[in-house]
């Protein structure tokens, strides 16, 4: 009562105080003085994860998986290298494993520690990912979890929890939704939302089209 | 250590503040854009390893901790590693606007290595797509076998640690064998020229049942990865 | 539930502020005081027990509790136990100055008990001078014997606990049994009417070694008291 | 750093702001004004915990146990009785221990859970037991904590530290003092600090006397 507790821990700051902007610019300002930093490199940095690696890796390896059953088992064995024969591969990806969702398993990542997550199919976590609720109660209820995000699973699915607490990387393969016969690993891949690679949602089930 | 980082089945927090992909944005912020691209590029320099880097954020005061935004931990952790390494003088973090107090030890003191330089775009991109990988080539044979029954050491070690509060003393089954990785306990507190240890890591399955009770519904499991020392025959 | 409250063992606090008996004061100022009685005056009314008061006190979001101040988390539990006792209306608390989000039940709603009323200072002085006992005459048998080994269940139970998460799963040596006592994780969410719940209470001794590894020194040793549903033979 | 960090958690706020005290002002307003609280009852408890009830009363009793070889086996076996017999009962003594620091043991209260302690002969506990410091590492780094109070324990002793989990309330009997035969209990008594009771202190030493 006596503090100031409207500070939103579940997302970040939306207006930081210009006194932390300031802070960073000046470490920024110090450490290229040294020399130990190149600015361009920095711009280079946050484009890569801004613009260039995301979900969208992800939404591929997991289309692939359902047109071409070879993949699949590759996948399953061994995620890392068949990952990169598409071309991803690299920091937050070196040991990649892949879960694949069932009929009657469903599997769900987190990491209780910190906020692990695989970079080179999925790019940065949001802000709920890395955040103390997700990390405190996936782990110890992840169907209330799943609930928040409107997934509500049948009591006979069994949930697996994935905390990646050493160096290998989790992503969820969803099942393929009903009804994409015949779609093209493209269309499919819109179908793949991130959210549904760490396991909190499945995957998008295809538009009504309206018939002819 | 047990910080408050350790947040696995804690209670008394909300609810997940959902968003889609659509609706976010990865940095709200242009300090929060500096401030993890600075953290990956002197990361490059070589200086330190992940594991050192987990510790230096997650060595705060908990209160602290819980307050701080994600990329203000970084900050944290970023500037204690800095100035350890002796990267920064003290005199200089201090300098720095708004300085907070940071852990930092009082024998640091600047003395570039040799040759330390700041990596190019063209550097930077080339060591993104190495990474950094922990599996070491041993002729280690794995003590526990797959469908084993182990125990995870019940103790609260003082140092780094990847082992979760949570499964302390709890008992779960060998379910893969990883071969052998780095080990975060001995890796984050290095000695400058020691060898890097490794130690077979295994996943683990629980129950959650087991590990949170009733809420918990059975079938459930939760699936950690653990190094060897953190095992025993349940 | 393991909150921010269930402290031993955790890492990253500071050095202790020491304080010699003459150089302190109990209450830092009046509302501190003010405070404090208010807690006792209204636990004499018999509404909620001690382990639904420790509860109300836990149960907040880690970063308040560790940002709060001793006598704000004692506020805390008491505005919410009033709350939820029906003893003050959620708008009553809400127009309180500067009213803080408690976690107030939905149903909560005035209805004093028949003959609800205020504790005079003699009768006050009399429920001091009584206590709250918590032992119970049973003929219970108690399960483990002194000097059994015993390990301390696992389990991160939901709902209030007595057992301190730096025991989980480790062993140790039963020293002494103190009788059947009220047990807190039944007692901290009765129902109205329900029976209490009572449970040998163990004393048992943890080898510090065991329990925090080399930092301790061997022949150290931690004493918790334990209930026995918390316990499993070794 | 954006935030105000400056807040003291080891000791308790000095200046509260002030829509604290209206808070709890008005919140005494409204229960006197539902009759739940007799404001003189408040004034009652305060002054019998800031004036009656207080360590004088352990002091007392470890005193007694010191001279009273009689006393001290009750004390260990059944202390509730015991420290009823000199007056001092009630509420958070309802069920207490007493434990015996000796040659080769030094015990150490703590309650890594809340701030129990045992009100009846050491009042009301201090900042630094109920703050999250104490609590923390009063169980795995006692010897640390010990030092931080001046105390510096032989390595030949060991260290015990109780951990005040249920309604037990426990109670340190600190080493008589050197060169204190045939001193009076009040005298004695003089010697016997809260801190000692709690263990994180011996008893005073009695005061150096100039030869005559």
């Amino acid at each position: 009562m006596a503090h100031d507790h409207d500070h939103d821990h579940d997302e970040e700051h939306t207006h930081p105080p210009s006194d932390l902007e300031l802070r960073v610019k000046a470490l920024e300002s110090l450490l290229v003085e040294k020399g130990l930093v190149d600015p361009t490199t920095l711009d280079a940095l946050i484009d890569t994860y801004e613009h260039r690696v995301g979900p969208r890796n992800g939404a591929q390896v997991v289309a692939k998986a359902w047109v071409d059953a070879e993949f699949r088992q590759w996948l399953l064995r061994d995620a890392t290298a068949a990952v990169a024969s598409l071309g991803f591969e690299g920091r937050q990806g070196e040991h990649l494993k892949v879960v694949e969702n069932t009929a009657t398993t469903h599997n769900l990542v987190v990491c209780t520690l910190c906020s692990c997550y695989p970079w080179t199919v999925l790019g940065l976590p949001p802000s709920w990912y890395k955040s103390a609720p997700y990390r405190a109660r996936a782990v110890s209820e992840p169907r209330a979890v799943l609930a928040e995000f409107g997934t509500e699973l049948p009591v006979d699915t069994s949930v697996r929890v994935w905390d990646s607490t050493a160096e290998l990387r989790y992503l969820v393969l969803p099942s393929r939704p009903a009804g994409t016969q015949g779609w093209s690993e493209d269309q499919l891949a819109e179908l793949v939302s991130r959210n549904s690679m760490i396991g909190v949602e499945p995957a998008s089930a295809p538009p009504v089209e309206s018939s002819a | 250590m047990i910080g408050a980082h350790d947040l696995g089945g804690k209670a008394g927090f909300s609810s997940v503040a959902v968003t889609t992909e659509s609706s976010e944005v990865l940095f709200h912020n242009e300090w929060e854009r500096r401030a993890f691209a600075l953290t990956l590029a002197t990361g490059m320099l070589g200086q330190w390893n992940i594991d050192e880097s987990r510790h230096a954020r997650e060595n705060q005061e908990p209160n602290r901790y819980l307050s701080n935004s994600y990329y203000e931990t970084w900050m944290v952790g970023l500037q204690t590693l800095l100035a350890q390494k002796g990267l920064v003088a003290p005199h200089e973090i201090a300098a720095l606007p708004k300085a907070e107090t940071l852990a930092m030890p009082a024998q640091a003191k600047v003395e570039l290595a040799e040759g330390l330089s700041a990596r190019t775009p063209a550097q930077a991109a080339a060591a993104l797509r190495r990474g950094g990988p922990t599996a070491m080539e041993t002729d280690a044979v794995p003590r526990f076998s797959l469908g084993e029954r182990v125990r995870v050491l019940p103790m609260t070690q003082a140092g780094h640690t990847r082992a979760p509060q949570y499964t302390h003393g709890a008992s779960g089954v060998i379910t893969a064998y990883n071969g052998v990785h780095i080990f975060p306990d001995a890796n984050a507190h290095r000695t400058s020229g020691a060898d890097t240890v490794g130690e077979p890591l295994y996943t683990v399955e629980f129950s959650s049942v087991e590990l949170f009770g009733a809420v918990s519904q059975p079938g459930d499991s939760v699936f950690v990865d653990l190094w060897e020392p953190y095992l025993s025959y349940a």
